[in-house]
């Protein structure tokens, strides 16, 4: 296997023949299309024998370049007029600039990411009143409201089948069972707490016991995003 | 709010910053045995927080070293809080509650739609009050049902708010879905070499 | 009032604390308008910042005031931070994936820009949830053609992210034409090994 690369490193049919070109030191203006053809089969067949996910993308790639080959392989003659004659592979060349045109764009971007990720966000406590961290409309976006609403479509409550269970389930009872989470660390998600409680009700008194956690400062409860997790936070009391 | 600042002759080493480093970028409580992993040394944890806090006060920084949950977390000094509070309650700054966020969104897609509607989708009655104060959604007329009820639909301060020419500009559901439905990619870190 | 320090001459206001104080608690980049807003006065804000980050300096104090997405943002000095992703490795080394930023930099350099254009650079379909998500792209429109498909731009929090101030900072992609040549002469690419 001539490959020295990880197979599936490759983010689409153009960067693994980006990779050919650059390997083989090919001129991108003047690919010799049958060689390349055959590298390009024969990453296909690795992975394919591999068993490796392979986009449907590469295929219809193997079958343009293909059809480029042939084109090659018509004799010049049996077309007309010589001047008018396009090169079949200069498609192809286009996509291939225009592609690495925005890999390297996205090479600087990775720069910057870089160089910016080393500036570490302040993480400052705002004591204020006014800025709590509820939600400014500022921060929503088109999409958000649009996956908001489709969020809630998919929750419509369905029509309710009133059955008489007895519950044996309190908000004190709850509290504690919020409490037990505690006993090793400070913050936890909601989703968490509930995660292997089964019924509305008990959930919902959980609910409750937290809202009535947060009256008397025990926890803080904080949300990065509308829709994002809500944590629950212990504060100290003994302050 | 006397601010009397003295010279403490407190000398500022490395140490102090790096302890100043960790507590800015902190998002839980910092403890000495964090700070101790970080230095690979023994450090005096409350009495650096001292000295620090008093350096703030002597470099008018309005910060404060807080002991917080077991640990030390760094606060904005209030001092300034109400010239702060205006930089939230600047116009077009618009504040909503997640209720009312989701009642706008049903609104949005909806509309015109009625009170009745809206409760239907959310399961919960919806406060529709705070809404039409902030002009974002209005009474577009009555539906004509048995008891006439009001139709509500956003406004255009919705549409110049959101940048939207129109309201077809709103992603369609099915274009949400399509989005929603591409699995999560992996690879956190990239595959840089 | 004054308590002015040696080295620098600067003396410190109660302007510059609360411009520091703002700092602290914006969320979005701050701007001139913001502080006058909360002043209800002229203010240079770029004279203020430059004499802060002077002072923070002088002070040894990690903190730095960068000009970013058209505001001042400040964000913890990169001195220290191998010390701090110690402590915090999670969150800092977290990058986008290579599929992301190569998808992200289509619409940045081509904005706006359907998905359908960007899946045709590519050459293999996108995925724009994790993007949209992280805020680092939104939509922008409708393009006017069958269909209507939806436009996508970069967002505020895309220059944030980057440490870019205005979408011209982008660094500028190179003619196509000696790309490649200029690749095989100068770049062993890292993938080849």
């Amino acid at each position: 296997m001539s490959y020295n690369v990880k197979l599936d490193v490759f983010e689409g049919p153009l960067d693994l023949l980006l990779f050919f070109i650059q390997r083989d030191e090919i001129n991108i203006y003047d690919i010799p299309i049958s060689y390349i053809t055959k590298e390009f089969l024969e990453y296909i067949n690795i992975m394919q024998s591999l068993k490796l996910h392979l986009a449907g993308e590469f295929l219809a790639m193997a079958a343009m370049l293909m059809r480029i080959k042939v084109k090659m392989l018509l004799p010049k003659s049996l077309k007309n007029d010589d001047e008018d004659i396009e090169d079949p592979r200069t498609e192809l060349v286009d996509m291939l600039l225009e592609y690495n045109k925005y890999k390297e764009g996205a090479k600087h971007l990775r720069a910057l990411e870089e160089k910016q990720k080393k500036f570490n966000n302040v993480n400052f406590i705002v004591n204020n009143d006014d800025v709590d961290p509820d939600i400014f409309l500022s921060n929503i976006s088109l999409m958000d409201i649009g996956m908001l609403f489709k969020k809630m479509l998919d929750h419509i409550p369905k029509d309710k089948i009133y059955e008489v269970k007895k519950i044996k389930i309190n908000i004190n009872k709850q509290i504690q069972f919020i409490n037990s989470f505690f006993i090793n660390r400070k913050k936890i998600k909601f989703k968490e707490i509930i995660k292997n409680i089964e019924s509305r009700i008990e959930i919902i008194v959980t609910f409750l016991a937290i809202l009535e956690l947060i009256k008397i400062k025990t926890y803080s409860v904080s949300q990065n995003s509308i829709y994002g997790d809500m944590w629950l936070t212990q504060l100290n009391n003994q302050e | 709010m006397a601010d009397t600042t003295q010279q403490s002759g407190i000398e500022k080493t490395e140490t102090h910053s790096i302890i100043e480093a960790l507590l800015y970028s902190a998002e839980e409580p910092l403890t000495e045995s964090h700070v101790e992993l970080c230095l690979e040394k023994q450090v005096d944890l409350d009495k650096y927080i001292r000295e620090l806090n008093q350096l703030y006060n002597e470099y008018k920084i309005p910060l404060v070293i807080q002991y917080i949950a077991k640990g030390y977390k760094i606060l904005v000094s209030d001092k300034y809080n109400e010239v702060i509070s205006r930089l939230y309650q600047r116009k077009g700054n618009v504040k909503l509650s997640s209720s009312a966020l989701e009642t706008l969104a049903i609104i949005a897609y909806k509309q015109p739609v009625t009170r009745i509607d809206i409760d239907a989708i959310r399961g919960v009655s919806s406060y529709l009050k705070t809404l039409l104060e902030k002009k974002l959604i209005e009474i577009k007329g009555r539906l004509d049902i048995p008891g006439r009820p009001l139709l509500y639909g956003t406004t255009n301060y919705f549409l110049e708010y959101f940048g939207l020419s129109n309201l077809s500009n709103l992603p369609r559901i099915k274009e949400i879905e399509n989005i929603v439905k591409e699995k999560i990619e992996e690879e956190p870190d990239g595959t840089k070499t």
